[in-house]
């Protein structure tokens, strides 16, 4: 096997607000292999469409790529010009945005945007092997190909969502992106779609970032978890050790504070407020909400480290059970 | 398109017009003066002595059917205009209405229509570009000069660059729409007709690039920030292919809806432009309908005015669910 | 989250810290300055005709000469500049009065209400205004600024109506509007007190608007000769110099003065109506970096 | 409209060379009824070349020489009670298609017009008024049988007394048309069908083009010759602006009425441009001098005091000097300062001298106002209920003296404690105004007499006056005495030369004075030019042939006249 | 026995349908919901977007009038006694909506929001009264008032600012809460929180609250009574353990099979079935579900009645046989 198809190196983004860099992504290092599907949770503000947007510079002023690199199937993406980073754009890398509703262009046909895309980045096909390769996709997402000469408006959120998804795998990208694809949709629908991004995602054997704070939806969708809070990666961990052995203190109280719908537990939520951006408190962010912080833990911010076999995690107990010594020795 | 949608337009069409035909037929009878006494007092003052001017009026009256009951005239009117019958020019007897108003339309048509459409063109093309991040500096640099021009008005800009372009500097033509009246249709005419509509136009396209330009980048802000833009810069799309068929077709879709309200009050600036450079279009040939209360020309001319705006908002009506697909859902 | 963001003290704070407002802000506090001071200095009686020698140049002691009909130039900048602006503001305030009230009933109350509202309000913007303006004008006997404004005004609601009924159709689904209802306020007061609010720097946005877009109908009419005659406005003076054909006479103190006050006017009523857009529609600020 | 006017006219002779074209100003800002050529419906532009070109009249009257000159006509006759009179027609008279013009066509034209009163204007009127009888002596002679006497009837029916004339149209064409809708506008037909020398070969609303006919009737029995220019246009210009700049670049030929500025700038652009007298005041005085009238039917100004207090309020000379620019003078009274009068004015020196008119005196203002019972209260007048005096002038827009004129007289009556104001109005609300009695006070043009004073005096006559709401005619002031009735109606009998006329004058002048029914202001002088680049000869002062007015009916003279400038 | 808190009598509310509107839309149908006086509850309405739910909370807050049907308040009909409108009424019913920022407007401090309903329903008239009863309605719900009074919305967080709409239903003591969607917006940090409090209400105050969500894990852990909506009808009603522990509806099944169970290991159980629905529904006359319905049968042509299974109501051609044998 070849190396990781996406891997981030110390990648901080910031905010610029009245002359003052706001960090909203500060210093990620991430790896991911081909076929991977990995998740990214964490709460409203943590950072996670920042992060997705930077990952193929779609970042947009006040937002900067203050330091680390991306490197996609080998190419260094902050290196690449204007015009090869178009090109690279979507052939490498795709993505399935946030609002399917408002990512359609609404006065174009499905097939016109389709057609452009493809236009974009080759030459070479004719208007009939597009047309062809457009309504395969379509059936490939589950849809009619009378969709493609539809308007988005006439679409149903599914479909729409259905429709970006074809969009996305059109050039085979190696890598695709999906930052809350489901979130605008009902559950029955959600379903659906994410069962098919599922198969066309394996069929490619693109790598796949699954961006959302469904919990429920990432367990039944992605093989590994990484969790963001306060812009910083301080989780990432294999699917079934996050959920049966959550070690950091946030993603615990995380999973304790689902509601089941197949059974009746007391709600539990965690207690006081994310801190926003350039609030941070110092030491480890999570401090002031930590069950059990200790001083190290206000005075140091832990770094993401190696807690076991392929998971990682950002907390000093955390890395002081693994280095064998206890809770006193750390606080001491 | 739905029928329901093009039969509320159509109906909305048909009020317009009513509402506009019948304001236009009363307003001018509440004014003082009499149409038919305005003529000989214009004979008088040159000079004429007339003897038993009262029974000439009267005669006059009675033959425009001025005597007759308000509502009967009102009827009449309508009925008449229905049949797109404007009735005779009082001032120009007796020449009809429709004649007077066709000769001076194409005038009206042809400068106002071109220059609104050039400053409609380019006013976008310029407000989306400074919109547009990707856009040169030098085209930023335009905004302020495009905020001074469109707080100026038409006629004062005509003013200046009457007296700039024509008065001083003798470039241009000082008014009229030809040097002498077109005997035939050569190129030398052409030309000559082309040369005298430059100031005028000049005057409309230049307050109106502004406005035109501000609104654009008004509605390219708000286009901005969509997500379908940041999809399509995703996508890897040509960047000209994303300002134009993505950020420029979307964001020009309120301004085509001014552009319906923005021929009303064109075709009200076009009075004061074609007075400034005596342009004999429909605007000037008011004004002299006004000055010689030639209700039936005041009534014709207003009427074709609000008839000429009332279909170009019906065609932009019917065109815009072309423009914009997601129309038909309301 | 940006609705929440719009108090009026932001707005306005907003507004003074917005380099347009304070320009424009600064050109029309020079002109009405120049307005109220200036007739401590030149004596305004100079602004009638035949005050002072015809066709003088300007010069020490005629600053901006004197015209054809003997008006001291200068004095009569004094007196039509205010006069001007009264014309304006009359008119756009009674046309944003006018507007807001129907966009208030048309937007909040809706239903037929709002259908007939809205058709007449769409009718009356197809129609050309100058046109109309024009027939209204010359059937008018006498005319005075305030006769002026009121005809202005007659034609220019429709634009502060369909703003505002706009903004209300959005306000009204806010939730503390339901919120205000579910604590016994009555519809009026929940209109008056939940809901002009919010809508008073659309409101004043549109009313700048209205005040040069009345100035501009108003100079219209003045130019063609169907303007208060007997008051020194600016438009009325570039009648005169028209009428006394100033441009070809090379008289340019005549002609140029009053359309440079008009042009200073516009720009700083237009600066003023682009930043208290910003503030109503903080899309707009986007763009400012 | 365009094209078909394209079309239309493609077929068309090629255009003169411009030495070859003399180019007239139209007066009017376009040619409002470039379809019609139907001379007597009041609507239409006679002054687009209709009657400079169009037609011939019987006779011209000469302002300079004080003769009528026989055109179409060879000459005529009264009786001795000047109710009957004869007029002989040039035999060799003929119509441009070739058919004679013979005393039918005048019995024709006169009997239409009788028979349409009025719908036919003030022609038909006067008709109707005059006409008892008309009939065909011989084929070259005609006698008309007048209602009553009237020595003036050929001066002021025929002789372009002002403006225009009675035009005589062909038998031949019009007695199958139906005269009050006739457009007499076809070009292929050769419409309009006319005596002069003159056809007209394009007619739109900015222009129109008269294109000579070779066989013209004058020419070929040598009364006249041929004039010189192959064609003449009627061109409108625009503002004042545009005609200036026309002028210099010798776009055109005869100018209207310009500023005194901006005339002496054109000539010292463009020296060929000229006028009457060669210096200030350059311009030939108009018939119809300006005044300022009453309704003397309301309070205040049913009182002849207040009508006096007004007119020392008056400063002429700061009229002249604003709205006419020193071009004029101040008018004594309501006529023309023309060589017929010149006598008239100077026997009635003693006359002026006690009802002084041009004196600016608000002493005597305030003197006046004072006996008549109002007091001063601030700056205005009040009466003894402390009411204002006020005075609402109604102006005609679009006469540019009238308008200029107007805040000047409101000023000065202000000053003299007046609260007046003026208005601005269109044709129409002016006319409505003083026809109805609405109006309080107002600025007009007083066009009488030329040659004798009746005509200004007829116009003071009671059967003008109305009551208020009713349509006054005349100069509406609704002003009525007895003894000034009985002066005009011996004046209406008497001839023009006629001593007794003297008598007459200074009789009703007296009344009239004393009365004051309206105040007179000043003389009008209309700065209009000529162009000496391509064609000279044009009348002035020295070269005095015919009066300047060239858009008047007499423009016939000048065009026979004027000499082509590259012939010298 | 005394007559039912809030009774939603089989009200019906079309929209539109106006001259030249095109055809009304249902947005809820015969729909009937009765709270008792003497026993206070937490009723779930859940449902998708556009189900209904929020126009079924207008009508019992008498913001939504009901095209047919009547809705009567401890016994009076409000609309036919104009009692929608009164200040009783009023008083009596209050609601908390979806999301805490648009509640407040921006225009004044927030204790506005508290001080407005106590001028308006006499509940204090004097400021210090007003002012008393404010601090202590904060205080109960965790806030200090300092931190509050005479701060305008945007400087506030949404965890305060929800807390002060709770708040503001704890001061007017009202009778019914009618909660659409307050914890959609929230963060499950915070949901936990707020849920808590609403329960508390509840226990504490004998406040009844109609829950609107679509959330059915959080419908379960608080409501009583669950109401499914599918495109304005009622298609299943019951105790809310028992509807979502053992669905009957097959709507309710898709729905529960949908979830996604925050357990890697559980998986997504049953089939995926029905494709979601398309466009507005034209012909009501039918089973609103038959389009997506795995059981579609030829009954299905008929709207259902209700069927009354397992002490709870179903609208099903499934259960036509146990409706005959209830
Ligand atoms: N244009 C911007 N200017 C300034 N700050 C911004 C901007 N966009 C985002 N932020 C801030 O950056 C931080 C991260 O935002 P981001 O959108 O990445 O969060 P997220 O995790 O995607 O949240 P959500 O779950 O709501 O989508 C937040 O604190 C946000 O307020
Ligand atoms: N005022 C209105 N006019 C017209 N249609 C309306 C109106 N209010 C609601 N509707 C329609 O009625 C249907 C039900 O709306 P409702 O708001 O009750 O749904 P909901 O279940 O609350 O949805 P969501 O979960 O999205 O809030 C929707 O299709 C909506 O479009
Ligand atoms: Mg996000
Ligand atoms: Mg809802």
């Amino acid at each position: 096997m070849t190396g990781p198809v996406l891997s981030i190196r110390n990648l901080s983004v910031t905010y610029r607000i009245a002359n003052e860099d706001f960090p909203a992504v500060s210093d990620v290092n991430l790896d991911l292999a081909a076929g991977e599907r990995i998740g990214i949770v964490g709460e409203s503000g943590s950072g996670k469409s920042t992060l997705a947007l930077a990952l193929m510079r779609l970042h947009k002023h006040p937002a900067r790529i203050a330091s680390g690199s991306v490197t996609i199937g080998g190419t260094d993406l902050l290196s690449l010009g204007k015009e090869p980073l178009r090109r690279f754009r979507w052939d490498r890398v795709s993505m399935i945005p946030q609002g399917a509703m408002n990512s359609l262009n609404p006065v174009t046909t499905v097939r016109r945007q389709m057609t452009d895309t493809i236009r974009a980045h080759t030459r070479e096909l004719s208007k009939r092997d597009i047309n062809a390769r457009i309504e395969d996709l379509l059936e490939r997402v589950g849809l009619d190909r009378g969709v493609a000469d539809l308007y988005p408006h006439e679409l149903s959120g599914g479909m729409k969502q259905r429709v970006c998804i074809a969009l996305a795998i059109v050039l085979e990208p190696q890598l695709i992106i999906a930052d809350e694809p489901t979130s605008a949709l009902d559950v029955v629908v959600q379903r659906r779609v994410i069962e098919t991004l599922k198969d066309v995602q394996s069929q490619l054997g693109a790598a796949m970032i699954l961006i959302g704070h469904d919990m429920g939806l990432m367990a039944q969708s992605v093989d590994r978890l990484a969790v963001m809070y306060a812009g910083r990666l301080v989780d990432d961990a294999p699917i079934r050790d996050f959920f049966h052995d959550p070690q950091h203190p946030y993603s615990r109280l995380l999973i304790d504070s689902l509601p089941s719908p197949d059974e009746l537990k007391p709600l539990t939520g965690i207690p006081g407020m994310q801190p926003g951006l350039g609030r941070l408190p110092d030491g480890c962010p999570f401090h002031p909400r930590c069950p059990n912080a200790a001083e190290v833990c206000r005075n140091i911010d832990p770094p993401l480290e190696l807690s076991g076999p392929s998971r990682r995690a950002a907390c000093h107990m955390v890395a002081a059970a693994r280095a064998g010594r206890n809770f006193e020795e750390v606080t001491g | 398109m739905t029928w329901n949608y093009v039969g509320r337009r159509v109906a909305m069409f048909f009020a317009v017009v009513l509402l506009a035909a019948s304001a236009n037929f009363l307003i001018p009878r509440f004014a003082p003066g009499d149409p038919t006494a305005a003529v000989l007092e214009q004979l008088m003052s040159r000079g004429q002595q007339v003897e038993g001017a009262g029974d000439i009026v009267q005669e006059y009256r009675e033959r425009f059917g001025l005597d007759d009951p308000l509502h009967i005239q009102y009827f009449r009117y309508l009925w008449n205009t229905l049949r797109f019958d404007l009735g005779q020019s009082i001032s120009f007897f007796p020449q009809t209405v429709s004649s007077a108003i066709l000769d001076a339309l194409p005038w009206t048509i042809g400068l106002l229509l071109v220059s609104t459409f050039i400053a409609f063109g380019v006013g976008s093309l310029v407000g989306a570009l400074i919109a547009w991040p990707g856009a040169p500096r030098a085209v930023k640099a335009l905004v302020p000069g495009l905020m001074m021009l469109s707080a100026i008005p038409y006629y004062l800009l005509a003013l200046i660059i009457l007296y700039a372009l024509a008065f001083s500097s003798g470039i241009f033509p000082l008014g009229g729409a030809y040097s002498s009246y077109p005997r035939s249709f050569d190129f030398e005419t052409v030309v000559d007709i082309l040369y005298h509509a430059c100031l005028p136009a000049l005057s409309i396209v230049l307050a109106g690039v502004g406005f035109w330009a501000l609104g654009m980048r008004g509605a390219m802000i708000g286009t901005l920030g969509e997500d379908y833009l940041t999809l399509a810069e995703a996508k890897g799309l040509k960047p000209r292919r994303i300002f134009f068929g993505y950020a420029v077709r979307n964001a020009m879709l309120p301004q085509v809806t001014s552009l319906a309200i923005a021929l009303g009050t064109a075709a009200s600036g076009s009075v004061l432009v074609e007075v400034a450079f005596n342009y004999p279009g429909i605007g000037f040939l008011l004004y002299n309908a006004l000055r010689s209360s030639d209700y039936f020309l005041v009534q014709g001319i207003a009427f074709v005015l609000v008839l000429t705006v009332a279909i170009a908002v019906l065609i932009l009506d019917l065109v815009y669910p072309f423009l914009d697909p997601r129309i038909e859902r309301q | 989250m940006s609705n929440v963001l719009r108090t009026l003290r932001a707005s306005l704070s907003f507004a003074l810290a917005n380099p347009k407002m304070l320009a424009g802000i600064a050109i029309l506090a020079v002109l009405l300055l120049f307005s109220f001071v200036g007739p401590m200095f030149v004596d305004l009686r100079n602004a009638e005709p035949i005050s002072v020698s015809t066709n003088q140049r300007p010069s020490a002691e005629l600053w901006l000469g004197s015209d054809s009909g003997g008006r001291d130039l200068l004095a009569v900048m004094i007196a039509a500049t205010p006069q001007t602006l009264r014309m304006g503001v009359l008119a756009g305030a009674l046309g944003v009065a006018f507007g807001v009230f129907l966009g208030l009933v048309a937007g909040y109350w809706g239903g037929w209400r709002d259908r007939v509202i809205s058709t007449v309000t769409d009718t009356m913007l197809t129609i050309p205004p100058l046109a109309i303006l024009l027939v209204v004008a010359a059937s008018m006997r006498s005319i005075t600024v305030e006769i002026m404004a009121v005809i202005i005004a007659a034609l220019s609601w429709m634009f502060a109506a369909r703003i505002i009924r706009a903004q209300v159709l959005s306000l009204r689904e806010q939730n503390y509007v339901k919120m205000a209802k579910l604590s016994g306020m009555s519809d009026l007061r929940v209109v008056l007190t939940e809901v002009l609010p919010n809508i008073v720097p659309l409101a004043f946005a549109a009313f700048v608007g209205a005040v040069s877009g009345a100035i501009l109908a108003g100079i219209g009419l003045e130019v063609l000769g169907l303007g208060p005659q007997n008051t020194p406005t600016l438009g009325m003076t570039i009648y005169w110099a028209l009428l006394y054909s100033a441009f070809s006479r090379g008289m340019w103190w005549w002609w140029l003065p009053p359309i440079l006050i008009l042009i200073a006017l516009f720009i700083s009523l237009f600066l003023i109506t682009a930043a208290l857009d910003e503030v109503a529609n903080p899309k707009l600020r986007r763009s400012r970096k | 409209a365009l094209s078909l006017g394209l079309v239309a006219t493609s077929a068309l002779p090629q255009e003169a060379e411009r030495e070859d074209q003399l180019v007239f100003e139209n007066i009017s800002q376009r040619v409002t009824t470039p379809e019609n050529y139907n001379p007597y419906l009041p609507s239409t532009l006679q002054h687009a070349g209709l009657q400079q070109v169009g037609q011939e009249s019987l006779f011209y009257y000469n302002y300079e020489s004080g003769e009528l000159e026989p055109w179409l006509a060879s000459g005529y006759e009264y009786n001795e009670a000047f109710d009957e009179v004869t007029i002989t027609l040039r035999p060799e008279a003929r119509w441009s298609d070739g058919e004679p013009f013979t005393a039918d066509d005048v019995v024709f034209t006169m009997q239409m017009l009788k028979e349409n009163a009025p719908a036919l204007g003030g022609n038909s009127v006067d008709a109707r008024t005059w006409i008892e009888e008309i009939e065909a002596v011989d084929e070259h002679t005609v006698r008309i049988q007048l209602t009553s006497a009237n020595p003036r009837y050929i001066l002021n029916t025929f002789g372009v007394r002002i403006y225009g004339t009675a035009m005589i149209v062909p038998e031949h064409i019009w007695s199958e048309q139906d005269p009050l809708t006739f457009s007499n506008y076809d070009l292929e037909a050769g419409y309009p069908v006319s005596t002069s020398p003159y056809q007209l070969t394009s007619s739109t609303t900015t222009e129109t083009v008269w294109t000579r006919r070779d066989d013209w009737w004058a020419s070929e029995s040598g009364f006249k010759d041929l004039p010189e220019p192959v064609e003449v246009l009627f061109r409108t210009a625009g503002s004042e602006e545009r005609r200036a700049a026309m002028a210099n670049a010798n776009e055109l030929d005869t100018l209207w009425v310009l500023g005194r500025d901006n005339f002496e700038q054109v000539v010292e652009q463009n020296p060929d441009i000229t006028a009457w007298f060669e210096e200030a005041p350059y311009a030939y005085l108009d018939p119809c001098p300006r005044y300022m009238a009453f309704n003397t039917t309301k309070a205040p100004f049913d009182d002849p005091r207040v009508r006096w207090a007004v007119s020392y309020a008056m400063n002429r000379d700061a009229i002249v000097d604003i709205a006419w620019e020193n071009l004029t003078v101040p008018a004594q009274w309501m006529t023309p300062d023309y060589p017929p009068f010149q006598s008239y004015m100077e026997e009635n020196a003693d006359l002026f001298e006690q009802y002084d008119t041009l004196t600016y005196d608000t002493d005597r203002t305030a003197e006046l106002m004072e006996e008549a019972g109002f007091e001063m209260d601030g700056d205005y007048w009040v009466d003894g209920d402390g009411n204002r005096v006020t005075l609402d002038l109604v102006i005609r827009q679009g006469e540019a003296d009238q308008t200029r004129m107007a805040p000047v007289v409101s000023q000065l009556l202000q000053r003299a404690g007046f609260d007046a104001t003026f208005q601005l109005t269109d044709i129409a609300a002016y006319t409505d105004a003083l026809n109805s009695g609405r109006a309080d006070a107002w600025l007009d043009v007083s066009c009488g007499g030329v040659s004798d004073p009746y005509a200004t005096f007829e116009l003071y006559h009671s059967r003008h006056a109305a009551p208020v709401g009713e349509v006054a005619t005349g100069a509406r002031t609704r002003w009525e005495n007895e003894q000034f009735d009985e002066v005009v109606n011996q004046m209406a009998v008497t001839a023009a030369d006629d001593p007794a006329m003297h008598d007459l004058f200074r009789e009703g002048l007296e009344v009239w004075l004393e009365e004051m029914p309206a105040v007179p202001l000043v003389q009008a002088a209309l700065l209009t030019g000529f162009n000496e680049h391509y064609w000279t000869n044009w009348p002035t002062e020295s070269n005095n042939y015919v009066h300047p007015g060239h858009w008047w009916a007499t423009a016939l003279l000048l065009v026979t006249n004027v000499e082509k400038a590259s012939a010298e | 026995m005394s007559a039912p808190l809030l009774d939603i009598d089989d009200v019906t509310v079309k929209f539109g349908g106006g001259v030249g509107q095109g055809p009304a839309f249902t947005a809820l149908e015969n729909f009937t919901l009765r709270i008792p006086s003497d026993e206070p509850q937490i009723i779930a309405v859940a449902g998708e977007s556009g189900s209904g739910k929020s126009t079924m909370g207008g009508v019992g807050l008498g913001l939504n009038r009901p095209s047919a049907g009547t809705v009567r308040f401890q016994g009076d009909d409000i609309w036919g006694s104009g009692m929608a409108r009164s200040t009783d009424f009023r008083k009596s019913v209050q609601a908390i909506f979806q999301d805490p920022f648009s509640v407040f407007n921006p225009f004044y401090p927030v204790e506005r929001l508290l001080r407005i309903p106590l001028r308006q329903f006499g509940i204090a008239k004097g400021r210090t009264e007003q002012d008393e009863l404010i601090q202590d309605a904060l205080s109960k719900v965790g806030l200090r008032p300092e931190q509050i009074i005479g701060r305008h919305p945007h400087q506030l967080s949404g965890g305060q600012r929800q807390r002060i709409v709770v708040a503001r239903a704890l001061m007017l003591r009202p009778k019914l809460i009618v909660a659409d969607e307050p914890v959609s917006m929230i963060d499950a940090s915070l949901r936990a929180t707020v849920l808590e409090n609403l329960r508390s209400l509840r226990d504490d105050h004998g406040i009844s609250l109609i829950y609107i969500t679509h959330d059915l894990a959080t419908a379960r852990q608080v409501s009583d009574r669950l109401f499914v909506l599918y495109r304005g009808r009622a298609v299943e009603e019951g105790s809310a353990n028992d509807v979502i522990g053992d669905p009957l509806h097959p709507y309710t099944q898709l729905l529960m099979n949908s979830i996604p169970r925050p357990d890697p290991d559980a998986g997504w159980e049953g089939e995926t079935q029905g494709d979601e629905a398309r466009g507005t529904l034209s012909d009501r006359s039918q089973c609103v579900f038959i389009d997506r319905c795995p059981h579609r049968m030829d009954a299905c042509r008929r709207a259902p009645s209700d069927s009354f299974v397992q002490r709870r109501r179903v609208a099903c051609h499934l259960y036509d046989d146990a409706r005959v044998a209830t």
